[in-house]
């Protein structure tokens, strides 16, 4: 399944001075995202099997509407754990530098903490308000694969992934899962099925305990105010309203048009348009010590 | 939060975790002095001169530390009262613990979990011995008379793990409604109680006379403090700290001390030592030889608690003790 | 006679008549236990051309068997160690160990010649859910669970990845492709993870041959390759090893008239 | 020539941990005694004066379950993966096994050997303190150390004399010595050798006669100090944490996309094994070696000041600090560990203060590799300041 849309047609690259791209290459799905004189251009979303296959699909995927040829584009920045392999890229950036690169342009310089919680892991990342990153912390394994546990629960409960959230709002009481981590809390939900809970009560029971696994992980860094949500999960409306509520704070309202999953991709093209902009002027503005990059 | 600041933490040390909360309370209420009396515990450790020595050579220093600190004069006449008394309660609950040898058992793990706190608590008052001297009594006189807090005793369980487990409501009910009732449990007997322990290469649950507590010589500070290093180190639940035999010696003994008909393991995932170094081991040695379950509880964080599997393999639990029984009926 | 197996993951029915297997079906639990028994039966009695009224008797077995029998007035509900060893001992007469591979529970159980427990072992809790887990990581590449047993056994490399649960198994899976490690070789690794916990719970009593396999998981032949490698025993798997259950569920039914 | 002879000498070394077993049966071919040690708080002086090579149990990082049956599922995946080792008779070839009275998980790993691996006779548990700054200690260890030396010697069916104690200190202090100067070169922009070989070199030591080892390392310590290498200086990164044997890591750590470089490694595995010395030329031996070890750099499980509850390991820390000056720091423990998570929590606002980032790893038998690298990178970015 690959999506792509255009942001602002209005935009005629043809005119335009440079054209960057960022690429996300993730261990479920693949995203890109073209930037059109540092305005969001194009982007899509890919579901690959591995990532060796998906920088080239993806990024075709993303060119194929516009009309561009990997050469039109001047520099590629690759993220996400397949960014090594992505023979195009210039340059590769983590995935927790382009979080917050992305999060900043998106919602201003308020941001503080941003939540990148994806599949496989969730990340909190601390940054400044241009979006460097100065504290982050990583789920232990204890806490890995949330996300992944939200695809298994819905197949089990035979229900769309994008459905689960909204059911686990149609239930205010529901009974306390162990929020250790994602086995516990899927063989206990078992359990609560046998006891004649009702399934609505027992997917808000999951949400519920997951929600408070990743908001102890947020508490252990800390959360400074602005915070905001990215990543697969954040399409997940029980999990956010989960994490809201424990946390006592509520995240900035999402910028409908774009999805959550994307924003590392654009943090990657912001990056991309911030490096061609210092090689086209022979001053690199982004960090100060050049030598350090050996790739 | 809530609680008021402490002036001194004075704790001991066993696991590799233990003093290390205390560090950790000491240094986030802004430095509290700490001192913790290292207990290196192990199969027979009230045995072993070396050990004894050390353990008192530490209360001792520590007692000179709690003078500086507190700026009192530490009173040696209250101190060998004191241990007296505390010595008299350990041997006092051990004796009562071994009652429940007898068939029908006099009391259960509830009620027994129900009686100890007053020695795990305070048990340096005259009232605390009196307690207890009263409470063996009465126990010995329910023998007596067969009387039983649990009348449908079909099968006498050994149970080695923290008390919180059976105390769940769900587990409670299947064992009570098969008749299943715990008669003994190192948790219970060995916080805070003392056996004969380890006799010629063997360990023994007899209980020790209470006049051998009279004639004990208790007339020195370093007297006392030897004779209170020898009981605590005695404690059933320090033995099986350093060695597979101590531990398996014990469950072996309890057995057949206690006519058991099943073992019920439930090493709990939040404590790093006592109830949970060699459980596993312990299931695979008496597999073979008696309904033996296992499960992971936990005494602190319910989260970690196999709440579903308990509640299954409690219930396969009984199936095997009935099929066991069963099996050696004919 | 009907048989039913109303497991954590999938619902299995079977119809026998007089010892002989006229039919069975297979349908998700789906988390909705009463329709799904009800849909399970139904689609039993088609395949074997058999009508409900004909049916004498039902037993029911499995992990949500209470309910079922509450909902839908079942006479007889047999727990799943009991119908399995049955189930076991009918298919295979000399049989004395059964290893069950369900989706979220596994279990090793030694029983006498005809069927009665003798000794049971469960998984724990970190290793609950290893066959929900085996379905996911096979959608996760986008093949069904008997593609990922075929691709496993196409493995040259011997890799492996967290034992401790699925979880870790899973983070450290999805590490192994970012890594570039073509999906045999990591689906290869997942059950060698799969088959080391099941092989680490069976040990622990002593396995009495003959040893047969049971449940949805002992339909993978790669699975069940590595895990006689491992516990150096011959497994022999029962036919229709996921019903094994619901067969005795039935043979308890007739000892029951 | 002093190129070629330091590659060589690093290669022996890396082939040793490699296959530690290899190196140890040749051992044993020349009619060597060999003792298995799986703590660092052993006293190996009293085992080598008796003529028996000690020798470390390294985990093997193979993925298997067969522990969870005989060891809790949450003890640490070191001593898991070193209880394998004897359940794998992986290690047959060992006269005797011995370890001390310290963390409790491998204290389950070394109960595990001696019931069910079949070293019940030919074991010794040595009761050690936790708490070791206090006078009481050393008694007891020397008391301990006493009975640890009778076990041997009934063993060896003759005495061990105080001379071949002597000696076997000389020799081992004589190693440490020579792992200090190591170690020093990493504190220069332009050290010889990388972190990495530097850390190979020392947990080849704990698999090695110490005799032919200090012979080896003389020799790569003169080829070091003849060879300029002017090496591009990158982040500089000190790794503190629990027993960590898996070179893997450090190598990753040397190879990113950013550059850095491993300039400092504070666990039993590296520096806290030899960063102390046992005074020389004492009447009482056994005395001699308590004293020595009560001044090693404490491990986790055993490090509590008493009065104060203070961790005397966080001053050793703070002094690597300033000697290496690192630019940040990697917390490494193994899965399931306790002693050292903890250390961790009340490090963290000690280098806040110095104005030190760092970052926690769970290590365990096998790697996320792509995961670590991604959080390396992402710490390398932090602390270089990348930005749009
Ligand atoms: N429409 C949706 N509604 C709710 N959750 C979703 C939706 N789409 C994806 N998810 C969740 O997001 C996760 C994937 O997020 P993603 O950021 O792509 O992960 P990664 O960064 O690891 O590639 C899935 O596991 C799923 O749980
Ligand atoms: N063809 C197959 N190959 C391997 N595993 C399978 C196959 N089909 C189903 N399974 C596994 O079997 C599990 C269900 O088995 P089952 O015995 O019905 O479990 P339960 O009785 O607990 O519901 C599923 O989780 C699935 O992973
Ligand atoms: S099952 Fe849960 S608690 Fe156990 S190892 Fe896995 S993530 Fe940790
Ligand atoms: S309960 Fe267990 S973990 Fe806690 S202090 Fe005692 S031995 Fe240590
Ligand atoms: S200190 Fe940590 S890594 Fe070392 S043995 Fe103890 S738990 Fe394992």
């Amino acid at each position: 399944m690959s999506k792509y849309s255009l942001k602002n047609g209005g935009l005629d690259w043809k005119r335009a001075e440079r054209m960057v791209a960022g690429v996300d290459i993730g261990a479920v799905s693949s995203k890109a995202v073209i930037l059109v004189d540092g305005q969001p251009y194009a982007f899509s979303q890919v579901l690959t099997r591995t990532p060796k296959e998906s920088s080239l699909k993806v990024m075709n995927a993303v060119l194929a509407e516009t009309g561009l040829t990997l050469e039109n584009i001047s520099y590629i920045v690759a993220t996400g754990c397949g960014r090594g392999q992505v023979p195009f890229a210039h340059r590769k950036i983590t995935e927790i530098a382009c979080a917050t690169a992305g999060a900043v342009h998106l919602w201003g310089p308020s941001v503080r903490t941003v939540l990148d919680a994806g599949g496989q892991s969730c990340r909190v990342i601390h940054c400044t308000e241009r979006g460097r990153v100065t504290d982050f912390l990583w789920n232990d394994k204890c806490a890995s694969g949330i996300g992944r546990s939200m695809e298994t629960f819905a197949y089990l409960s035979k229900k769309e992934i994008s459905e689960i959230g909204s059911i686990s709002f149609q239930t205010e009481t529901f009974p306390q899962l162990s929020d250790f981590c994602t086995v516990y809390a899927q063989s206990e939900a078992l359990d609560l099925i046998r006891d004649n809970v009702p399934i609505e009560q027992v997917i808000a029971a999951f949400h519920q305990a997951m929600a408070k696994r990743i908001s102890t992980l947020v508490g252990r860094l800390g959360l400074k105010k602005d915070f905001v949500i990215i990543g697969g999960l954040a399409k997940n409306q029980g999990i956010v309203n989960g994490i809201e509520t424990f946390l006592k704070v509520s995240r900035l309202t999402t910028k409908t048009e774009w999805d959550p999953m994307l924003i590392v991709a654009l943090g990657a093209a912001l990056y991309a348009d911030d490096f061609y902009k210092g090689v086209k002027s022979g001053v690199s503005t982004s960090n100060k010590d050049e030598s350090i990059f050996s790739g | 939060e809530g609680y008021p600041k402490p002036d001194l933490i004075w704790t001991t040390h066993l696991c590799s975790q233990h003093s290390k909360w205390y560090q950790e309370v000491s240094r986030r209420l802004g430095g509290i002095p700490l001192y913790a009396i290292d207990m290196i515990g192990g199969g027979n450790a009230e045995k072993d001169s070396k050990i004894v020595n050390y353990v008192s050579n530490q209360i001792e220093e520590g007692i000179r530390w709690l003078e500086r600190i507190t700026g009192r004069e530490f009173s040696d006449e209250l101190f060998i009262k004191s241990a007296r008394n505390e010595i008299k309660c350990l041997v006092l609950w051990g004796n009562i613990c071994a009652l429940n040898r007898n068939s029908p058992a006099p009391l259960d793990e509830r009620r027994l979990i129900a009686l100890f706190p007053p020695a795990l608590v305070d048990r340096t008052t005259d009232e605390a011995v009196q307690l207890y001297e009263a409470l063996l009594n009465e126990v010995k006189n329910m023998v007596k008379t067969g009387q039983t807090v649990a009348p449908n005793q079909r099968y006498r369980i050994v149970y080695f793990g923290i008390a919180h487990t059976y105390g769940h409501p769900e587990m409670a009910r299947i064992l009570r409604d098969a008749g299943a009732e715990i008669v003994a449990s190192v948790y219970t007997f060995g916080t805070c109680g003392n056996f004969r322990g380890i006799v010629d290469g063997r360990w023994s649950w007899d209980p020790i006379d209470p006049e051998w507590v009279e004639e004990l010589d208790l007339s020195t500070r370093r007297k006392a403090i030897i004779e209170l290093s020898k009981i605590v180190l005695g404690w059933p639940t320090w033995q099986g700290v350093r060695s597979y035999w101590a531990l398996e010696q014990m469950a072996r003994a309890m057995i057949t001390e206690y006519q058991a008909d099943g073992l019920l393991l439930a090493p709990s995932r939040s404590c790093e030592t006592d109830f949970r170094n060699g459980y596993v081991g312990l299931q695979r040695i008496f597999k073979g030889q008696i309904p033996t379950i296992e499960y992971d509880s936990d005494q602190v964080d319910v989260r970690k608690m196999d709440l579903p599997g308990a509640k299954r393999k409690t219930e396969l639990f009984v199936k095997l003790m009935e099929a066991h029984k069963r099996r050696h009926a004919r | 006679m009907a048989g039913l197996d109303v497991g954590h993951v999938n619902t299995k029915s079977i119809i026998i008549r007089s010892e002989e297997i006229l039919g069975f079906a297979t349908v998700p639990s789906g988390l909705k236990a009463v329709s799904s028994a009800q849909e399970a039966l139904k689609k039993a009695l088609q395949a074997s051309g058999v009508l409900s009224s004909e049916l004498k008797m039902i037993g029911v077995t499995g992990f949500f068997r209470n309910m079922i029998q509450k909902q839908l007035n079942i006479k007889i509900a047999v727990p799943e160690e009991v119908a399995e060893a049955k189930g076991a001992v009918f298919l295979n007469r000399n049989s004395r160990t059964l290893i069950s591979l369900g989706g979220n529970i596994q279990k090793a159980l030694r029983y006498d010649q005809d069927g009665n427990l003798i000794d049971i072992i469960q998984n724990d809790k970190c290793a609950d859910g290893l066959g929900i887990f085996y379905t996911s990581m096979a959608k996760a590449f986008g093949i069904d669970e008997h593609e990922l047993s075929e691709l496993a056994l196409k493995s040259t490399k011997h890799l492996s990845v967290a034992i401790h649960c699925p979880a870790s198994a899973e983070s450290e899976a999805i590490d192994l492709i970012c890594q570039g490690i073509d999906i045999p070789d990591v689906a290869d690794a997942i059950l060698r993870f799969i088959v080391e916990r099941i092989s680490a719970m069976c040990t622990t009593i002593p396995l009495e041959p003959e040893i047969v396999v049971a449940g949805g998981l002992a339909k993978s032949r790669a699975l069940i390759k590595h895990l006689s490698l491992l516990l150096k025993h011959d497994l022999n798997v029962l036919s229709t090893p996921e019903y094994v259950g619901a067969i005795g569920a039935v043979i308890s039914c007739g000892s029951e008239k | 020539m002093t190129e070629k002879v330091h590659n060589t000498i690093i290669q022996k070394f890396r082939s040793i941990t490699k296959n530690p077993h290899e190196y140890a049966k040749n051992l044993k071919e020349d009619g060597q005694l060999l003792a298995g040690y799986m703590c660092t708080h052993v006293p190996e002086e009293i085992l080598y004066a008796g003529g028996i090579i000690p020798v470390r149990i390294i985990s093997s990082h193979v993925s298997q379950g067969m522990t969870r049956s005989y060891m809790h599922e949450t003890y640490c995946s070191f001593s898991h993966d070193c209880a394998y080792q004897g359940l794998a008779h992986n290690y047959d070839f060992l006269d005797l096994i011995a370890s001390s009275s310290s963390c409790i998980h491998m204290g389950e790993a070394f109960n595990v050997w001696v019931r069910f691996a079949g070293f019940q006779e030919k074991s010794f548990l040595i009761p050690y303190p936790h708490i070791i700054e206090t006078k009481f200690a050393g008694l007891l260890m020397k008391e301990s150390y006493e009975a640890f030396r009778q076990f041997l010697e009934k063993l060896l069916k003759r005495p061990i004399l105080d001379e071949e104690i002597e000696n076997s200190i000389k020799i081992y202090n004589h190693t440490r010595r020579l792992l200090k100067r190591l170690w020093e070169f990493l504190r220069y922009e332009d050290s010889p050798i990388t972190g990495p070989e530097v850390s190979t070199v020392t947990l080849a030591s704990q698999l090695m006669d110490k005799r032919e080892f200090n012979q080896m390392l003389e020799q790569l310590i003169q080829s070091l100090e003849v060879k300029p290498y002017k090496g591009p200086s990158g982040v500089r990164l000190m790794v503190s944490g629990g027993a960590c044997d898996d070179m893997g890591i450090f190598d990753l750590i040397e190879n990113l996309d950013y550059r850095a470089n491993l300039i400092f490694v504070d666990s039993c595995t590296a520096t806290r094994y030899f960063w102390f010395e046992v005074p020389e030329g004492r009447p009482d031996k056994l005395q001699a070696i308590a004293e020595g070890y009560i001044r090693r750099i404490p491990c986790p499980a055993k490090d509590n000041v008493p009065g104060t509850g203070e961790k005397k390991r966080f001053r050793f820390i703070q002094q690597f600090i300033e000697e290496f000056k690192p630019d940040g720091i990697v917390f490494l423990y193994q899965r399931f560990c306790s002693p050292q998570p903890l250390d961790v929590v009340a490090l963290k606002p000690i280098l806040g203060k110095l104005g030190i980032p760092s970052t926690e790893f769970e290590l365990d038998t096998t790697l996320p590799i792509t995961q670590f690298r991604t959080k390396l990178e992402a710490f390398l970015e932090m602390i270089k300041g990348v930005s749009p």
